[in-house]
């Protein structure tokens, strides 16, 4: 499925009308140029020390800002670590999601305010989460979907398939949000599966959709039409959304060792931001004026990101014994006490 | 007030539990029409309909992933675990999802889930249907383990876990499903969730259980009383956090303490409670701690069990080595 | 896929060839008949005492003797605790599978001599067994195949799921064969699935194959079809035996808590033995005399079956502590130890 | 002859394991082209071919049950998961599995599998990549444990492991991938795979570690020797089994045991050596075994791992404590 062919021509799709305002399909280039920008800035900063990781977004600006503005208040997120795009479009703040990143907390915003739990590194650990969610807006009565992202590879684990198995028997109001990015880490596509994974869904009973996921026009209105359908009571979607991670995996790793710079070249042409700029500029739907202003809205975020992470304090060594239990725990409760007595000698010490 | 099994006392704390708060959800593999295939939920699915007592897919993972999710909701699910050994499956959303999902949200989700697996063996079965997996949950930061060793204490047990807005494995002796105990269902307080309780006062040595062994160290005292000896039985009720005080307060007085359960020794509650019990009543302990457990060994086909589980001969036999030193 | 309709006429299916003598049709008939004469027994044993638990096949004798009889020396089985029906078309001795469920033995023949692992009793543990074994087969150039069988239920685990990837991915001859007898223990299919289970095999990128489980001239093609395929390299298969567990799930459950007279009386009706025994008639394959000696050998079989149960003797205390590692353990050998001189003091007593 | 850092020698370990025996598989995620995420096994790919260095799915269940499904074809995997906390999906496959497949056959079928974990904090990585989920492992009966602490050891154990008939969980202290060591790979004889030893003698207080506190004990012996105190410094090695005798042999003589591990201290390795030389050396001890862990919380985000990992100043404190009784 494709609204945007690579050099930006829009295309016509009678099962996926999208009818947007100019200054919607503007919005949609601004959030995928900023979080474009807020991502290379995190790579920055991790360069410089001030992050001890951080698993860039490059290439799938459109997959992820597509599915984000498809949701709603109604709606929540469970996402992999990779998926800043999506909680920049669920209003999570941007320097909120480099404690995660930088050490300081494993969990950086609040889930409830933000519609969207916080990252999950377990690969497809949280699939079952966004099942078990939706099971609960089904009993609630509620009229949200929950939408849960994962990458090529979490296919293969056995709890994203639990999931489909779940969503299906129960008909739970999830739209499963695959990102293909072509890569786990430094294995392909083929060590995952043989056919396009759109089609697992259609074994577990549900329907699948391919996507072209460096089409933001088209994650948009597909996501938009999954979700409608989830909420609507018709039970799961998977959505395929076929990108590529420009990136390396994280900072720490070396894409050179496994993939050919043939490949990346092949993938620059087909750039997201690049393709829906080429959009509105043919179409003239934006101007000059528009670009330079989104440029330095940009360099204003990222401003804003290098000085917050910087200032972002490291928590109270305490805070290993906080909110691990609700209630009081008597070996935990010992554990603290020795604990900050212990610390409490050397503050003394000159 | 007629006598009640310790199946029944659940059945009737869930029943309460789901009366109580509509959020109460129970869940697993035939839980619903069958009522289980120990009958703890028998007539829940009938009175409380399916969207509260819900069959689930075959799955253990499944089951304990969706209950993170439905909890994350605001829901109270109570899982079932068919039987010890399929608990494993579900080790992952219980270890790294369960357990931390309040710790990693800094408090802003809590998990009050609840997952009951019948534990441990006695009744004869197939492999994987006697376990004893309590040291790889007590192990886990995170999580709180119980295990009632009478109707009383399961009645109330299951219905102060479903209330505690953590997760609580609940591991039920299966083998006493069948005990029978006279007690007035909702009269009188509950003792703690976490607290110790003395089942029988002695002198000369603690004998330490729960769950199941509970009752092997009564018989064990009592046959020690015979012999002249006194024993006090402790039935620990939770294992983690361990109620050390009222064990130590013990130890303090009879200077001698015999651990029993199933599972297999080697890092099992044994270790821990020698430990900090020799830590904390270094002074007074006449005797090492001794273990009476299971062996280091996988669980034996059924026609061994009885040499492989801890029992009065075994138990008296510690107390004896104790009072030796 | 059916080859005997519900009344034993025999169908013609062009894809599914099967030219079988009038001898090795009534050998099937045969192995059914005993395989359910002695499942009969075992559920007698156990109602003597003699045996711990017993699991039926009752009504999946087609399903298993059909599979079971496509299988060669080539082959190697993974399978549940139901299979008796393979495990007897394997060689086993069926007193030898009785100490399983005697509780003398957690694995009681060898399975390198059988072709066959032990009976598994974590569902859909072994199906990753069998991909890996299949794996090995495959780096040794062996001409074989795995069958992995495993019930409707077990399709929901996640493990059974990710040996569909790992099969699919390495293209390892394997095939799945899955017995859809309708039930687990007390749920119905809908609460594993929305839609049948051969699909699911599809979403993976392998063929899928439903067959009346029933029929034991299909089960028959449908298996020696899918080893063929697994073995010629070209990957694996999923079959789908439709059938169903007649009797309760084990000795130990009460399926008239959960379904109606009405579905068995159904299902009764397309008996699997009674079936291929009105096409033998019909066809004069087999005459009055032949049915009055497999009963009778039927007979026989069970006398033997229940006095080598009855004689099979406990193992001794010590096993306990056999087997559990190869080599030497400070630990164990010192427990070993222990118990020894413990049991010896009792032994001496008068 | 150069320094080898521990992460070399697995390597050259693991490539001599390969040369010797051609039914010896590597299997992971991105153990191939990769060379895994610590490059453990750069180059074997290339020199060894795809189906002996296998790139898998994205599933540890999956690993771990196709070695297993391996073992029984006559192969000898040699697993990697990625990080510690990424074990407990394969959990039931290494718990039920993989460590229960030669009892439940009676020993005819042998499961000579290595699951390398590399394991523990000190990187400053994100969640769930800094655990040490050893007391899982070592409570479990048909699995062996070991870790090595130096690159000569990693570059022997790895190569015992793949030899030994039993599953062996071969567990890689990540922060000390980097530590280097000079000796001649392939020269001399190795220690058995589960005897301690002893890395540094001493008189007055015996300091036990494993893996990665290996270092830190003795980092402590230094200090304390500095204030007058003869510290001996035992690296286990393995985990199961313990080699106890070594251990009990060393407190018989200082009379004091101090346990340092990572992992949270509850039913951690720390209380089975508690409990097992308590018992053994009951009328030695001075002072109750003490032990200085991981606290028993999930383990937190990295700008907080120094407060959490034993350290120096911890071990030496617990020195002072038990040379205080
Ligand atoms: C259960 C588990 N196993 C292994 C890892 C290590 N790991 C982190 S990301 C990753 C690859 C994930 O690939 P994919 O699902 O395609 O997502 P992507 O990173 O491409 O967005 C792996 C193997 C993990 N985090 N969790
Ligand atoms: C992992 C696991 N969970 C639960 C069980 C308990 N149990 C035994 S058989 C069974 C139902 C299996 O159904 P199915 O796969 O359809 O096989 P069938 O018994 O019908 O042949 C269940 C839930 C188990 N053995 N293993
Ligand atoms: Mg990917
Ligand atoms: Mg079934």
């Amino acid at each position: 499925m494709r609204l945007l062919d690579a050099e930006g021509h829009r295309v016509e799709d009678p099962r996926w009308a999208l009818d947007l305002s100019a200054e919607e399909e503007r919005s949609l280039y601004r959030d995928m140029v900023l979080v474009r920008r807020f991502d290379a800035e995190a790579t920055t900063l991790q360069r410089q020390g001030e992050l001890g990781l951080w698993a860039s977004l490059l290439g799938q600006e459109a997959a992820q800002i597509g599915a984000g503005r498809a949701l709603d208040l109604r709606d929540f997120v469970f996402s992999s670590y990779r998926e800043h795009g999506i909680a920049w479009c669920r209003g999570v703040d941007p320097v909120g999601m480099l404690g995660f990143w930088r050490g300081t907390a494993h969990g950086c915003w609040d889930p409830y305010h933000a519609g969207m739990a916080n990252y999950q590194v377990v690969v497809g650990g949280h699939a079952l989460h966004g099942v078990g969610y939706a099971l609960g807006m089904q009993r609630d009565g509620a009229d949200g979907a929950v939408l849960v992202c994962f990458g090529d590879g979490a296919t293969s684990q056995g709890d994203v398939n639990e999931a489909f198995t779940f969503a299906s028997v129960y008909g739970a109001p999830v739209v499963f949000y695959c990102q293909n990015n072509q890569w786990a880490i430094s294995e392909p596509l083929e060590r995952q599966t043989r056919v396009p994974l759109y089609r697992r869904a259609l074994g577990f009973g549900f329907p699948g959709i391919q996507v072209d996921g460096n089409d933001v026009l088209a994650c948009l209105a597909v996501a938009r039409g999954a979700l409608e359908h989830a909420r609507s009571g018709a039970g799961p979607v998977l959505i395929e959304a076929v990108t590529y991670r420009m990136a390396p995996h994280t900072t720490s790793d070396d894409a050179t060792r496994y993939r050919s710079a043939d490949e990346a070249e092949e993938w620059a042409a087909k750039d997201p931001v690049a393709r829906m700029r080429a959009y509105l500029e043919r179409t003239g739907r934006a101007d000059a004026g528009f670009f330079k202003e989104v440029d330095e809205e940009a360099e204003t975020l990222a401003l804003r990101v290098r000085g917050g992470c910087r200032a972002m304090p490291d928590p109270p060594p305490t805070a290993i014994f906080d909110h691990v239990y609700a209630g009081p725990h008597t070996l935990l409760d010992a554990q603290r006490e020795e604990f900050t007595a212990f610390q409490a000698q050397f503050e003394d010490a000159p | 007030m007629a006598a009640t099994t310790l199946a029944q006392a659940l059945n009737l704390g869930l029943r309460k539990a789901l009366e109580g708060d509509r959020k109460v959800l129970v869940m697993g593999e035939d839980v619903g029409r069958l009522g289980g295939v120990f009958r703890i939920t028998d007539g829940l699915h009938k009175d409380f309909g399916e969207d509260r007592v819900v069959d689930t897919p075959l799955a253990e993972s499944g089951i304990v992933g969706t209950a993170v999710g439905l909890a994350f909701r605001g829901y109270r699910p109570v899982c079932e675990i068919q039987f010890d050994g399929f608990a494993y499956p579900a080790f992952d959303q219980i270890v790294s999802q369960l357990a931390k999902i309040r710790t990693r949200t800094r408090g802003r989700v809590t998990m009050p889930v609840v997952v009951r697996i019948p534990y441990g063996g006695g009744i004869g079965a197939v492999e994987h249907h006697s376990e004893s997996p309590e040291a790889y949950f007590a192990h886990t930061a995170g999580l709180r383990v119980v295990s009632p060793a009478s109707p009383a204490d399961a009645y109330w047990m299951i219905q102060q876990s479903v209330a505690c807005d953590d997760p609580v494995i609940f591991l039920e002796p299966k083998r006493r499903y069948w005990d029978r105990e006279e007690f007035e269902p909702g009269a009188g307080a509950p003792l703690a969730l976490h607290a110790a309780r003395v089942a029988r006062p002695g002198r000369d040595v603690t004998l330490v259980g729960y769950g199941p062994t509970v009752r092997v160290c009564l018989d064990a005292a009592a046959a020690a009383a015979q012999e002249g000896h006194s024993a006090e039985v402790i039935d620990l009720r939770s294992l983690s956090p361990l109620d050390t005080d009222t064990v130590a307060r013990s130890v303090a007085r009879t200077g001698r303490l015999v651990v029993v359960h199933e599972a297999p020794g080697f890092l099992g509650p044994g270790a821990e409670l020698a430990a900090s019990i020799g830590e904390r009543c270094f002074y007074s302990l006449q005797a090492p701690t001794l273990r009476v457990t299971g062996y280091d060994t996988p669980y034996p086909p059924s026609r061994l069990e009885n040499a492989y589980l801890p029992d009065l001969e075994r138990v008296l036999d510690a107390v004896h080595h104790s009072l030796a030193y």
